[in-house]
């Protein structure tokens, strides 16, 4: 952290009870983890299926070991594989990512089983966070708020009496589940029936467990949540908040720090909370307590905790001057947390943008390809979390995440300008992705007064259609299929448009 | 030289005429001016049909119409559509036999916690449904056949 | 500047008195500048020499025009067809990067002559801080400490009496000059009269000056410098040192901010004297004021001041969270500085890498090349300052300055272990380039401990040489002869290996 | 298959004999073990008989010593010593008819505030001097031409 730069923290370090970690992950997170390893000077193990032999987390790590074929359900789901893979490789720790089994307590009791380092919370605390159910009741008992609505009793009946109390729209939601699986609006009380047995149906299907809980549901509210930092030792710390509103598909697309809406009262508030609710679970390593936040009441309610890192970390850690995954190894290896919640601040302003091979024009369907060229924009506040490299291919097997652009700068209005520069400045050609899309979202006037809401991109982005096409395209198309290899160079990129320039250029950018 | 591509369903024709360092540019027969070889500074990358061209900022996806060098085997697979990843087929909209006009959707997949549509790429007829709701498919797992309109 | 998040300053930003910037540079700094602008909403105009014709500068900026062939004297430094350019491309300001014309006051004159905004200081300022002897004079006039010497008279015998006072070993210097020529380092009187004669000789060469001044020379002394900014309202304000002892041929290699060496007593001193400096000459802008710094006696001396942006300005936008290149626009276009001196903090540790394209094992002579494969390293506290993207030419005709390399880090300590990760991952293929040598020097014990002095790299790195050859590289090599592009793909890298992987893997890296 | 690489003045024999799904590697003879034919992950390059390798956190750039496949211009200019980037000639160490020895500093050039040495590439005698002390050289000027040793 910036503040205590004389504590110079890595000269006092303790030596950590593990030298090797494995990543029982893959894409731009387990190229992350690996990142932080060596970092830290530990030696990283990346895993891998089939379909992911040579993919850029496999060539960042010390080593890498297949674990199965491409269905997640063999191999990044496969428990006994991964361990086994750990085993083989000498790891003493094991660090999940976010993803697959990051938020399985089975799979982190049987790491600890197997004598191993498990790099989250306890299994405990993410068995009690899990149970929406459960998760609900806790949070009412420790003070946290959460929003009107009911769980336990689950039979259609019950839920129904409930329903009329809690008053409509309401969310039926799987009490197990999480991601928005198992998960329906309800307008009026004539859908519920419908509802509550498709939702259950899915929550069967998709988590093994069909119970079902309410939630009142507010339809322009704001998805803020608080990142949380608790040591082995008692200690706990909020991170400040991450606006997460900017979501298709219940999928976050853009996040920031701060959040545009919150002020200094609010953001005490909230980090309170998020510090209560993970006391009440005895919490520890790096945890996320997400809430929805009404814009206009300025009411916050608890959604779920996610416990585990998360996607959008690095606006947190932009801000923040702290590297999270560092910390997550740290405090797993027993550290204390050195620094006091008067030491944080939020420095400047971060944007986060996902991008994914998908395709905006064609309800974000996901795709594969290869990534044939590949220029990450450059310069001062400027992030690239990737999870892949020029010439990769992109398998369409698992989550579309290719990598992360991150834009940091000394207020919100300059991480924008500063984001759409380096969006424009991104080259990405050989398979489809969202890049176009993210730039006009970030361009409309509602973004850039940062009203944002949960449900913004679906209702003003339905029907986004690529660019129109200008015609110094179309002439570079043509002029690439006359180009030659120079005579000369053996190995030069034949598509490289560099070799002479002449009078005619293209339009502006 | 003459070439065609396709951009969202629309045909343009780009014409270079070569003369002294460069070439006259035409597109659809209206004449742009003169450009050199490497002249347009636009990152650009081809596979098959397919051309990629990065330009003002933005990203072009193209598909070679004419003149296209390997484009066979791009073309043979028009009318099969397959699955694009692994997942759960969640709904089936059309029957073999049916009629389906360009851009209705199908059926949909469930994957990644997405729902994918799988729409028709043209005007045409389901040859063949080759999978049925809650079937699991695999990557590229035949889907549906369509017969073309005009074939 | 991140304290200031509140204030919000691009939404209250005055429209600036010009739209266009004319970029009288190229390389990296082109590059820089024209990022700059795009990031405010103003329109980028890059000038280039034949040599240049396609150079990555010229595609960043909105718009490129040739300003001739590819010696300098005939395009870079061509004063005339420089503001020909700017009349012909509408440009309303005129950035001049740094070497080349960037503090030729004649140019700065003849920019404001034609009605152009000089993005610098006054030419004045220039003028005064160009000339060694007046600077001299002008500093003790200021009461900013110099290095025991002599200004004035330059006959021998003036010389020879001045030198017998300052004692020995002491320097020679072109007082029109800069940058190490016209200097002459001598060790006792016996050498004095040929030192004499040979540095005039060059200083008159070189500058068209032959006048001389004399300085105490200190053997292992610091290079330690501030960096000032300056608004045109009259308001100073210093950013804190950077430390850049770590120079070969008096060019600087690697850069940090905060110096290991100062304490908060020295670094408050040495900013007063800076902005007193700045003030003395009546400076307005960025600029930088260099300081010899004996640690022994923990005095410092003025060496010069760089009236223009540096090279290294990059460690200070990261320990300060402000754009300088922004800011040197805004204060050009007549803003004001809204914060004070108590509102800068130094946050974290950042150091800077220059990356040329040099071969560090023959004298760090200069090579050209092509850059057939280039991927830069990512994530957190990582920036890249390139000058080059893959597939580029690297002409040999200009500086051989390809990129800087910047991590960030709470401490010094985690900013140099960042560094060794960032500049493994490094893949810079196609030319001679001293990435290899830097990894070595950064890992050197005095380096960690921040033993740095400005003879030590050519103490002891003078008989470098390139790593031993791992077999896996040959391996590597011939593996490649053997590959083949995929049969369906046409546009892939032929020598992407990341198609399939097998057992045998390269060694730890 | 046997290739030949050079790299610091050192020979280097690498042996690739197929196997059933990659390759039995040797290097000078000896026997390292099984690859498979694409399973270093070693980022290269290639220009003329120059090959790059990015390895282990480093560069390596080797010369193709047998089988090259593109080297005979390379090869063409190795006794003609040219300037690599324009400049003034500083100072001479060698006249017209000397031998000189791998290594030896001939001249240095003054060029961007650096001083260049042009060193001999090998054992031989100068048989040119094409420059003198003051002259100013563009770049690729031819500055020394030597007559190898062996030839």
């Amino acid at each position: 952290m910036f503040i205590h730069q004389s504590q110079d923290y890595n000269c006092f370090m303790p030596p950590l009870p593990f030298t090797t970690v494995l990543i029982a992950n893959r894409g731009e997170i387990a190229v992350r983890v690996a990142r932080a390893c060596r970092e830290l000077g530990l030696r990283s193990v990346a895993v891998y299926s089939q379909a992911d032999a040579g993919a850029l987390h496999t060539r960042v790590a010390d080593e890498a070991l297949e674990i199965g074929p491409s269905e997640a359900a063999q191999s990044y789901l496969n428990i006994e594989r991964i361990l086994d893979a750990a085993r083989r490789s000498g790891a003493g720790a094991v660090h999940p990512g976010y993803g697959f089994l990051a938020e399985n307590a089975e799979f982190a009791e049987a790491v600890q089983a197997a004598g191993l380092v498990w790099v989250g919370p306890p299994p405990a605390a993410m068995r009690a966070m899990g149970d929406k159910a459960g998760a609900r009741a806790l949070m009412i008992e420790a003070g946290v708020p959460v929003l009107p609505g009911h769980q336990g009793a689950d039979s259609p009946a019950a839920l129904k009496k409930a329903a009329a109390k809690i008053g409509f729209p309401l969310l039926v939601k799987a009490a197990a589940g999480g991601g928005g699986m198992g998960q329906r609006v309800v307008h009026k009380a004539g859908e519920l029936d419908e509802a509550i047995a498709s939702a259950r149906q899915e929550a069967k299907r998709t988590f093994g467990d069909g119970r079902l809980i309410l939630e009142k549901y507010l339809p322009r509210a704001r998805h803020v949540e608080v990142q949380v930092l608790g040591d082995t030792h008692g200690k706990f710390l909020h991170l400040f908040e991450r606006e997460c509103s900017l979501q298709r598909r219940r999928q976050k697309l853009v996040e920031e720090s701060p959040s545009p809406v919150l002020d200094e009262g609010l953001r005490a508030e909230m980090g309170t909370a998020a510090v209560a609710a993970a006391a009440a679970v005895g919490y520890a390593n790096a945890g996320t307590v997400e809430f929805l936040l009404d814009p206009q009441t300025r009411q916050f309610h608890f959604l779920e905790m996610n416990t585990r890192i998360q996607v959008e970390h690095p606006v947190t850690e932009m801000v923040t001057g702290l590297d999270l995954v560092q910390w997550q190894l740290r405090i797993a290896a027993g550290e204390r947390l050195p620094f006091e919640q008067s030491d944080l601040r939020q420095e400047g302003h971060a944007i986060e943008c996902r991008i994914y091979a998908e395709d905006p024009a064609a309800g974000f369907l996901p795709g594969g390809g290869r990534a044939l060229r590949l220029q990450w924009p450059q310069g001062s506040g400027v992030r690239i979390d990737s999870g892949i490299a020029e010439g990769d291919a992109v398998a369409s097997s698992y989550d579309p995440l290719l990598a992360k652009l991150i834009a940091h700068a000394p207020d919100r209005g300059a991480a924008l300008q500063r984001m759409a520069v380096a969006l424009s400045q991104t080259v990405l050609l050989g398979l489809t992705h969202n890049i176009d899309f993210l730039q006009d979202l970030l361009a409309h006037p509602q973004v850039a007064a940062g009203e944002l809401d949960t449900g913004f991109v679906e209702r003003e982005f339905a029907d986004w259609q690529p660019p129109e096409l200008p015609k110094a395209a179309l002439l570079a198309a043509a002029l690439g299929e006359l180009r030659d290899v120079p005579a000369n160079v053996e190995a030069t990129d034949p598509y490289s448009p560099w070799a002479s320039v002449s009078g005619f250029r293209m339009g502006g950018a | 030289m003459k070439f065609a591509y396709q951009y969202r369903g629309q045909l343009y024709e780009v014409e270079l005429i070569p003369t002294e360092g460069g070439y006259v540019a035409s597109v659809d027969g209206r004449r742009l001016g003169q450009v050199g070889p490497t002249s347009l500074d636009a990152p650009t990358a081809r596979e098959g049909r397919q051309v990629w061209i990065h330009a003002a900022g933005r990203t072009f996806a193209l598909q070679r119409a004419v003149g296209s060098r390997s484009g066979a085997s791009a073309a043979s697979g028009e009318q099969t559509l397959r699955a694009p990843m692994p997942g759960q087929v969640r709904s089936v909209f059309v029957r073999a036999g049916q009629q389906v006009a360009a851009g209705q959707v199908l059926l949909t997949l469930e994957a990644m916690k997405m729902e994918i549509r799988i729409q028709a790429p043209g005007d045409g007829k389901v040859a063949r449904l080759a999978v049925a709701q809650g079937d699991s498919v695999e990557r590229e797992q035949i889907l549906v056949e369509l017969e073309s309109e005009t074939s």
